[in-house]
């Protein structure tokens, strides 16, 4: 461990945490965290300042899927506060979030942390991290075809498509007859007219993915 | 009866198209009869829902806004969006490019049109508390007394505070009104507001089950013999997923989940089958004392 | 009117009162003011569609006022003033310069005046403030005369019209305001018939510091009709005889009408309505509009 | 080209005069100078007790004076260090400003605004915003077609000479 | 006249930007100007000096300065004048600093700008008319307004010193909420038993005139002659009769109907009420919102109680007037609302944390009471819905503070301390019982307060959990409390029987009312703002209005007590002298002018303009006309410019002097 005085400030050794690597995160060091570049596209994509979270942790404590995460949710923004880009994108916890904006509400500071959440995980697709949470990122790519292709979201060929990029192919095939049968899952999609625009609106927004990994 | 002459912009989303076919169905059974007309926006897409946000928020953004656009091009000043995902994404980005320019500038560009972002958003309770007050009560012809509702609001429909200026997002009591208004009874409990796991449900098909089993246990815990939903997700999530629940814990317990639409619409006198109950994975039963009812009338 | 003679000359017998205000008829479409102190003058009164004088200005006037101010101990003085003017003396007590107990108002119920002497009473000639007028009659008078007749309908054709001069950008109403104002002579024809004109000196008339430049110029000018306008804001009444007096017909009561549109818009005032009322200068309300502040 | 080139570029800078109340708005103008912000200079501040003091008459003598713009501030509503004398200046300011509105002077000649003590930034930033408003819509004609008949009289030169006397025989006269 | 100009380069400061030799040349020739020159530092005796010979000299009748702003030397430079032997008042200062220099960067026209600002300044001082100061008396006694902690100190002090004090109590007794607590941190000594001698000692003392169960209705008038008008509430009892026996109280069958307000909700009181035992004065009160008699005009069984017929059914509110000196405020603080609060609120509640819905979720004076020995359970814990000792608390701090999204981001400063003392009294008293104290920070400064947190953790086993709370909901007769230890990094769950929210101290909702009525300014939450935070902490902005205690910012009771102690010596030095000096600056009517139409009596805030009457020779009136004051006017000349007729005059800043800055431009 490497203790440096940097312009005569102690400089935050991190490696707390089960899931921040140690190899990465203690490699990325800011001596200004508030200029760091995962902060900074945070602040650019959400409208707000990183550093407006003053960790009381309520967001965590209200999480309903915190249960099932690594990293508890203001410890994801912590990461972010400290500029350690790999542990935020590494972290599965953004993956996780279910956006059902408990934090937000209840954020003392009026921090939007669901919105966050969306930004890191943004920023990770667009820096090609692959998460750990494969299937929720497959199903939001699976998703986004549909809907890239017909304009709607075509529930079948949803199923279809996620259940093919993952190999989940047993999952809820009881259900489907069921749905079938009662209507709800129509074969056929419902496709909108002016597919162009939406077309046009994809490849705009597509991010550029560095597929190197 | 009701006040002709009320109309609004319907944006269904697309679960009202499929998995929530029986939501479109109660919906538009119940405004007919309350002298509400829905429009529904010409060619409208999907809203781009949670995989939109959670991994581009500038197609999000763009997504959302179309169906706003085509609202403004087609006359609609008021849009009806009865999936709580889906009234959460139009607020959302309406709210985005109102506060920030540089976003509805970007947002234009995508669409290549420019927008008054003028259109304003209800939900599926503002429509029947706000748009049409009252007039549930006075065109009740069945007292759905009996019922013991736990009324389920989910994330989406009283959040974020700073957009939901017509109930309180911690202790809400806009649903319990209507749920009143039709003779329910509703019951205090814990779940009100707490999430499904809403977008996992196929992904992360075991959070979505403990997460939705506790909530059914509480309204169970409370007495509740009917849990009432306005969302699509919280539907699928609550609904179909029991299933799972009764091979999981053999011990659960099944409660039906009904949408508020379907709930106004029997209090209104349709019948089951109008309304598409039929087609929810949990039977529900019609209580005595509502079903002699109806055979009196 | 015969009314009226006997109950002024009563007044007068039992001294209840200095002096009787009132009108007199001059030929035949033509009144004038009178003050009358002798019983017997009382045949003299009239009351008419040609009143049309605001008599309330009187009541400030230094020798009228020292009537009342005799050694016989007499305080009161009478006056004749339509719906209208009682407006004016509302507004004068408000500003403490009468008071209803020194005074005897002798109304008449009125159906409109002429727009001036020597023209014919009908609908083309009707004055322009008794279009839209809606006090024919007064309830703060002691005494009402005549019956109450409806108004005939307008039919003549206003010389400038408020709201299309409120349609004009900027820089042309400027020019028309310019324009109108250029004329003014300074003669204050318009400030001797406002019965709210009643300061010892004008401020007009100071001339350490010299608050208006008093030779007729247009900046001058701009400046006294400005400043007339706006000593007048929230407190005119609409009488209109400044208009009336103005011997180069400088549309005034344009101002003063647009500020007590004003008055009524921001802040719900309407000037001599009642006694009870706060003024609106010298009252405010911690939620008047906030709106022209940084 | 915008109105604001144009203008500025007959090498004409707006006059601007403020009206302040000394307890609220030219305390604030004085932390804008402690906290050295930066603001146009052309405005010239008089300062008065209250801006419930201000006459509507200053104005229009600043507007004969040949002033392009005015403000008047003062302290924040529930602010006034006299209580009460901002609100009956609000009163007077809303019935002087339709007035002038009306007779056709153009809203952004006289604006108005709370500047409290603690507000340099607020003052450093009207400061420009009125100074922009009024660059952007020139200079006064309207008063200055006015002011020209005296003016006009008086050639610079000529008027320059005139105080040289004026002052030459103050001199002699003690 | 003859006018020096003098320019000062203040070191490097002005003339950075202002070219000052060329101000000071460019100004010799406005006429009128005898002198002109500049200087580094005009405000240094070798400046002042500069002035007082260039006086000598040139024999200058009034001096501009263009320097720093008026309010940092005006004065310095008007003593300067007055030593040269010319009247304070015919000295100018043009503002080249703050308002020139400092904000520009450009030279030109910098310097053209100071040119006009010392223009302006000379056309103003040759206008300008000696003036000399005014004289008023003062009233040499003290209105405190709140008979909390704070006032009662304030009162004790200036009483003790030899003055008068009116001290104004809006609740039936004196003693605040201090007299609501149970023990104090960081002693742990009894509240009450450290109060209610000084609640008595104020009772007894000769100059302390003490008004319970009165408001202050309004304050006119200024530094050394307030005139404080005091609604004396009718509390239906002969206050000179009563001898406190407490027959009614108990006589009376009204027994479920009102809640105590002492109890802070957790008891009922009967409608003839005293607040809590060792109430000062301890006379009842009657409440006619819930009391029979003033319901159906039946019932008087505390008439038929009494047998000094004290009760007085017809008592009306009485209004009086004090002529005070000065005012300390002491109006104290309440606590936030935490329940939910209704769409649009100011502050928004705490619906997640259910406070108002489940009964054993309580806020910290609840807890107080609770925990008091003369509180409703006598000081044993028990939970407010069923009477059961509760074996696991949960105190939840910053409740309403620091959450701006609720409507507050101050540190209300005392949670932290009382939430410590709190769980250690729990501890204490309930010694098999688990305390769970969830925080973001401790801030403990103060004398013996670290120590006395440490000692709760340490010694009392407190359990700290850094973390704030998400949600509390009901299951099974347990509160379910949701929370995270972030320095873990785990959820934490607590089913705890009973809940305290550490809520926020907050000015009571009528103190912007209040303050109107005083003539102090408050901040956005309604606190009274001091006139400078760190030199003049108990002076309000309003010259003679002082303040003391919570009213100012939350404070705990160490705090409050010195402030007052500070607010009642700055009343004290005020009485030192007989008289006040103050500045001339006042408005003056023309009687002859004034036409008496008294807009400038409508417009006065303070009340300064009389009416007087002029009469002619028979001695009729036959004009009145407005005089104003010179002692009452504050010289904010609104007045002047309401006048229609420009009768009034403000001395230093007349019409023509204005008239004249505005010709210069």
């Amino acid at each position: 461990m490497k203790n440096s005085f940097r312009n005569g400030f102690h400089v935050l050794q991190p490696g707390f945490g089960p899931a921040a690597p140690a190899k990465t995160a203690s490699d990325e060091v800011y001596p200004n965290a508030a200029h760091s570049y995962i902060a900074k596209e945070v602040a650019a994509k959400t409208f707000q300042d990183v550093n407006l979270c003053y960790q009381c942790g309520k967001c965590s404590a209200g999480c309903p899927v915190r249960d099932y995460m690594a990293d508890s949710p203001n410890k994801v923004v912590r990461f972010v506060q400290l500029g350690l880009e790999q542990a935020a994108l590494n972290s599965t916890t953004p993956w996780l979030c279910a956006g059902c904006l408990t934090c937000s509400t209840r954020c003392p500071n009026d921090f939007n942390l669901a919105k966050f959440m969306d930004a890191v995980r943004e920023i990770s697709i667009e820096k090609g991290v692959k998460t750990k949470e494969k299937e929720i990122s497959s199903f939001h790519e699976a998703f986004l075809r549909q809907v890239r292709l017909f304009g709607r979201s075509y529930e079948a060929g949803l199923v279809a498509d996620y259940k093919l990029n993952t190999l989940r192919l047993l999952q809820d095939v009881d259900s489907a007859p069921g749905m079938i049968l009662k209507g709800k899952l129509s074969v056929l999609p419902h496709k909108v007219k002016d597919r162009k625009t939406i077309k046009n609106i994809f490849g705009k927004t597509t991010h550029k993915k560095k597929r190197n990994g | 009866m009701a006040d002709a002459g009320l109309t609004y912009g319907y944006f269904p989303g697309c679960s009202q198209k499929g998995s929530a076919r029986e939501y479109e169905m109660s919906l538009l059974k119940v405004a007919g009869k309350l002298g509400i007309d829905l429009k529904e926006i010409d060619d409208w897409s999907c809203c781009g829902a949670t995989s939109a946000h959670a991994t581009n928020h500038r197609l999000a953004n763009a997504l959302a806004m179309r169906n706003m656009l085509l609202a403004e091009q087609q006359g609609l000043e008021t849009l009806v969006a009865p999936c709580a995902a889906c009234f959460n994404r139009l607020i959302t980005t309406k709210a985005e490019c109102r506060n920030h320019p540089e976003s509805k500038k970007d947002v234009e560009e995508l669409l290549s049109a420019s927008v008054s972002n003028t259109t304003s958003i209800l939900n599926v309770i503002d429509l029947f508390d706000k748009a049409s007050n009252g007039l549930i009560g006075s065109g009740r012809v069945r007292d759905m007394k009996g019922l013991k509702a736990a009324c389920y609001y989910g994330c989406l429909l009283v959040r974020p505070p700073e957009l939901i200026d017509t109930d309180d997002s911690e202790q809400p009591d806009s649903m319990e009104r209507i749920v009143k208004a039709t003779g329910a009874d509703v019951v205090e409990w814990n779940y009100r507001t707490e999430c499904c796991g809403a977008a996992h449900s196929i992904s992360r098909r075991d959070i979505v089950v403990d997460l939705s089993k506790r909530i059914i246990d509480d309204a169970l815990m409370h007495g509740a013999n009917v849990i009432i939903v306005a969302c699509p997700m919280c539907h699928t999530n609550l609904d179909m997923r029991q299933r799972v629940m009764r091979r999981m814990y053999p011990s659960h317990k099944e409660i039906p989940v009904l949408y508020l639409t379907e709930l106004i619409g029997l209090s209104l006198g349709f019948t089951e089958s109008e309304l598409g109950i039929d087609l929810h994975y949990i039977r529900f039963n019609m209580p005595n004392e509502i079903m002699n009812q109806t055979a009196q009338a | 009117m015969d009314e009226l003679r006997r109950f002024a000359r009563e007044l007068l017998l039992k001294k209840e009162v200095a002096a009787v205000i009132g009108y007199e008829q001059v030929g035949e479409a033509r009144t004038r003011p009178v003050v009358i102190t002798d019983p017997d003058e009382c045949r003299r009164l009239v009351l008419n569609e040609y009143c049309l004088n605001n008599l309330v200005v009187y009541l400030n006037r230094a020798r009228i006022k020292a009537l009342a101010r005799s050694k016989e101990g007499i305080r009161k003085l009478a006056v004749v003033a339509k719906p209208c003017d009682i407006r004016s003396i509302v507004a004068l007590i408000q500003e403490n310069q009468i008071r209803r107990e020194n005074l005897m108002i002798l109304s008449m119920n009125c159906h409109g005046v002429v727009r001036d002497f020597g023209c014919e009473f009908n609908g083309d000639n009707l004055a322009a403030k008794c279009i839209s007028c809606n006090t024919q009659s007064s309830t703060y008078a002691d005494k009402s005369f005549g019956e109450v007749r409806e108004i005939p309908k307008f039919t003549g054709k206003l010389e400038y019209d408020l709201s299309e001069i409120e349609q004009l950008p900027p820089s042309k109403r400027m020019e028309f305001f310019r324009e109108q104002f250029d004329k003014c002579i300074k003669c204050y024809a318009c400030r001797a018939v406002c019965p709210l004109c009643y300061c010892q000196r004008c401020i007009t008339d100071k001339t350490i510091p010299r608050w208006i430049e008093s030779s007729s110029h247009s900046r001058g000018n701009f400046a006294w009709n400005i400043v007339r306008a706006l000593h007048l804001s929230g407190r005119c009444t609409g009488c209109g005889e400044c208009e009336r007096a103005c011997p180069m017909d400088i549309p005034l009561s344009l101002l003063n009408r647009k500020m007590a549109m004003k008055s009524k818009e921001l802040f719900g005032y309407e000037s001599g309505k009642s006694t009870d009322n706060p003024t609106l200068v010298g009252s405010y309300d911690q939620k008047d509009s906030d709106e022209l502040f940084m | 080209m915008d109105n604001k080139e144009k203008h500025i570029e007959n090498g004409w800078e707006p006059k601007i005069v403020a009206f302040v109340c000394n307890w609220c708005t030219y305390a604030g103008a004085d932390l804008a100078g402690t906290s050295r912000l930066k603001y146009p200079a052309n405005m010239k501040i008089i300062r008065v007790m209250c801006s419930g003091a201000v006459d509507p008459v200053f104005i229009l003598k600043a507007f004969e004076r040949g002033a392009d713009g005015v403000l008047v501030s003062g302290c924040h509503p529930n602010d006034c260090h006299y209580n009460a004398g901002n609100f009956h200046a609000r009163r007077r300011w809303d019935l002087f400003h339709a007035l002038l509105d009306f007779a056709g002077i153009e809203k952004e000649r006289l604006q108005f605004s709370w500047i409290s003590a603690s507000e340099g930034k607020k003052f450093a930033d009207v400061v420009t915003k009125i100074t922009n408003d009024i660059k952007m819509i020139g200079p006064f004609k309207g008063y200055q077609e006015m002011n020209r008949q005296f003016t006009t009289e008086f050639p610079e030169q000529e008027k320059e000479k005139l105080v040289q006397q004026c002052t030459e025989a103050e001199a002699v006269n003690g | 006249m003859k006018i020096g100009v003098f320019i000062c380069h203040c070191g490097e400061n002005i003339s950075r930007t202002v070219d000052c030799p060329r101000v000071a040349e460019t100004c010799e020739k406005i006429p009128g100007v005898e002198f002109s020159i500049d200087y580094k530092y005009m405000c240094s005796d070798p400046g002042q000096k500069l002035i007082k010979d260039a006086v000598e000299i040139h024999k200058l009748d009034a001096i501009v300065v263009g320097s720093c702003s008026p309010n940092m030397h005006e004065r310095t430079f008007r003593s300067a004048a007055v030593a040269a032997g010319i009247n304070p008042f015919l000295v100018e200062i043009a503002n080249l600093r703050e308002h020139c220099s400092w904000v520009h960067e450009d030279v030109e026209s910098a310097t053209q700008k100071a040119i006009e600002l010392v223009r302006m300044a000379v056309e103003k001082v040759k206008r300008d008319k000696p003036l000399s100061k005014i004289k008023v008396p003062v009233t040499k006694r003290v209105l405190v307004i709140g008979g909390g902690i704070a006032g009662i100190q304030a009162a004790l002090d200036v009483a003790n010193a030899g003055y008068d004090v009116v001290l104004v109590e809006k609740e039936p007794s004196i003693g605040g909420h201090m007299s609501q607590l149970s023990e104090t941190f960081p002693t742990l000594d009894c509240s009450q038993c450290i109060l209610t001698p000084r609640m008595v000692e104020v009772n007894q003392h000769p100059r302390i005139k003490l008004l319970t169960y009165s408001e202050v209705e309004k304050i006119e008038g200024f530094i050394g002659n307030f005139k404080a008008t005091i609604r004396k509430k009718a509390r239906h009892i002969n206050e000179d009769i009563c001898s406190g026996c407490g027959q009614c109280v108990s006589k009376c069958p009204i027994k479920k109907k009102a809640f105590s307000s002492f109890e802070e909700g957790l008891a009922y009181r009967p409608a003839v009420y005293i607040p809590f035992p060792q109430a000062v004065p301890n006379i009842p009160v009657i409440d006619e919102s819930v009391c029979t008699y003033y319901r159906n005009g039946k019932c008087g069984m505390c008439v038929k109680a009494c047998d000094r017929q004290a009760i007085d059914f017809d008592q009306k509110d009485t209004m009086m007037v004090a002529d005070v000196g000065a005012v300390i405020v002491a109006t104290g603080y309440k606590l936030y609302s935490i329940g939910k609060q209704p769409l649009g609120s100011k502050y928004k509640g705490y619906g997640e944390y259910g406070y108002g819905k489940y009964k054993d979720v309580i806020d910290g004076l609840q807890f107080e009471r609770i925990a008091s020995a003369s509180g409703p359970t006598s000081g044993e814990i028990k939970r407010p819905s069923d009477g059961k000792e509760p074996k696991k608390i949960v105190f939840i701090q910053c409740v309403g503070s620091r959450d701006p999204a609720k409507g507050i981001s101050y540190c209300s400063k005392i949670c932290c301390m009382y939430t410590a003392k709190q769980a250690m009294l729990f501890r204490h008293k309930v010694h098999d019982g688990e305390a769970y104290v969830f925080y973001m920070d401790i801030r403990a400064g103060g004398k013996m307060y670290e120590e006395f947190v440490r000692r709760a953790i340490e010694e009392d086993h407190v359990n700290y959990i850094r973390g704030r709370v998400s949600r509390i909901y009901e299951e099974n007769g347990k509160y379910i409390v949701k929370g995270e230890d972030t320095i873990a990094g785990v959820p934490v769950n607590i089913d705890a029987d009973m809940v305290v929210l550490a809520s926020a101290m907050i000015p009571h909702d009528n103190a912007p009312g209040l303050a109107q009525k005083v003539g102090i300014p408050y901040d956005k939450y309604g606190f009274y703002n001091e006139s400078h935070p760190k030199l003049k902490p108990v002076e309000s902005t309003t010259a003679g209005v002082f303040l003391a205690g919570a009213c100012n910012a939350p404070r705990d009771i160490p705090e409050s007590v010195a402030m007052a102690s500070a607010a009642a010596s700055k009343a004290i030095i005020l009485f030192s002298s007989d008289s006040l000096e103050r500045e001339p600056v006042v408005a003056r009517v023309n009687e002859d002018l004034c036409a008496g139409c008294f807009y400038c009596r409508k417009v006065c805030p303070f009340g300064a303009v009389e009416v007087r009457d002029i009469k002619d020779m028979n001695g009729v009136v036959y004009k009145e006309v407005a005089y104003i004051n010179q002692g009452v006017c504050q010289g904010c000349g609104t007045c002047t410019a309401t006048c229609l007729s420009k009768s009034i005059e403000l001395a230093g800043f007349n019409n023509e002097e204005i008239f004249a800055e505005i010709a210069a431009l």
